[in-house]
């Protein structure tokens, strides 16, 4: 079954950019979880999630992302969260999260 | 836009997979009603969340649950039904869950327990139609 | 790729405007199933003519119709039911209507009276993969 | 509601031009028919409808499609049928309805 979700992975200078392609949902939380967490604990530097390209999230990943936003805290790191469309800025507005996140 | 009540039913599976279904039918019905972009956004997601407390709860006792779609002329309506009735243990108003707390968010109106047999029912306004 | 036989059902109203939703739950399922762009393309030409007999028929019993998505390893397949049985007499092999004829061109596999007791059944089947 | 199906028209030299968005089933066929009478009683031209943008059509539209051919022939004149995407040459090959209309 194809994944509705495609990450891509960058290093960058002061951050490591992961890109999402498509939906993260209860069916594809779990991939966003490893993959984020494998990067996480591998690198040790702030996360930068370009939100370019993502389609749809709900609390599954956003859930997610709050799991993974405490990890990279306890690193001393942060994560910035970038370009994302309008609907799913509601969603971080809703929940407060834009103010967990440093929203860019 | 549609004139009287009328009501499309989804029957899924307690699949992850097949969460995305439900959203492609809400899509499809909330753009029939005449729903904005960002409108047609809130109900597909507040349809999610529903799907996904009742995937992650599944049933012993049934194999599928049914969203009901009542369109109405200046509303949608959504219902969500199973034959196992004690699922209606998952939707209480004192949630805490970030899930429950984004439906109460994003729909005009919540039922936690509706009289008409169903588990849930939340509905959106048309706004700027009639 | 589903593992063992799964369905999603569809309830539809006699209604025109609504048989595009049948199409984009075709299309799901059959992206989820694996199908590729231009055999889900096929399936969803198929629903639909289907779907229009139907609508165009009527019933003056019922006032919805099914369709059940049938996911097996390798294939999928459609089925119209209806509690109004006397629709079962728009499916017959020697049709001569573009629409029928379309289907059964682009469908692997089709039923004109299925024992099920639905109305019409017919599958796709998916290649290269298994 | 709002309709899946948008007709643009062009009067070219030759022909007249019919751009159509979206898609032709049994919601929009009625619409289509309507349009295309009307435009072959007042032009008395060739027709070309260009078929770029046009996602789905099925036997509801493509019974349209021959019933203004024959009132176009009446006239002496032609429709061409050009930019299919792949599914709907399908569906003109199947029916071999690419032998009634001139395919571009
Ligand atoms: N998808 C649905 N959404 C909301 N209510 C529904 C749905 N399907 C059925 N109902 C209503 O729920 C009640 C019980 O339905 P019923 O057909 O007995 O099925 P079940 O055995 O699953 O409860 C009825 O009042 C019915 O109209
Ligand atoms: N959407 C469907 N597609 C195909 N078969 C179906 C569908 N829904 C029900 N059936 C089958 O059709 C038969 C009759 O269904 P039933 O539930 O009695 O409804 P109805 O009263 O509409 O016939 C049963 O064998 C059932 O499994």
């Amino acid at each position: 079954m194809p994944s509705q979700l495609k990450i891509l992975e960058e290093q960058g200078e002061d951050a490591v950019t992961i890109r999402l392609f498509g939906e993260v949902d209860i069916s594809t939380a779990q991939e966003l979880k490893e993959r984020l967490y494998s990067v996480v604990d591998e690198k040790k530097t702030n996360l930068r999630i370009d939100c370019s390209n993502l389609d749809y999230i709900d609390s599954m990943g956003l859930g997610v992302l709050v799991g993974v936003l405490k990890r990279v805290r306890q690193g001393g790191k942060n994560i910035y969260v970038s370009n994302l469309k309008e609907g799913i800025r509601k969603l971080f507005l809703i929940t407060s999260l834009d103010k967990l996140f440093i929203m860019e | 836009m549609a004139e009287r009540s009328e009501s499309i039913e989804l029957t899924l599976p307690f699949k992850a997979e097949y969460v995305s279904i439900a959203r492609l039918v809400a899509s499809g019905v909330a753009a029939r009603i005449g729903f904005d972009m960002d409108v047609i956004d809130d109900v597909k997601v507040a349809i999610s969340e529903v799907c996904n407390k009742l995937v992650k709860a599944d049933s012993s006792v049934a194999s599928s649950f049914r969203i009901r779609f009542e369109i109405e002329k200046d509303r949608l309506t959504v219902a969500f039904a199973c034959e196992d009735k004690s699922l209606g243990r998952l939707f209480k108003e004192e949630n805490e869950e970030l899930g429950m707390y984004i439906v109460a968010a994003l729909m005009d109106e919540v039922e936690y327990s509706p009289g008409d047999g169903s588990l849930f029912r939340m509905s959106k306004v048309v706004e700027g139609l009639n």
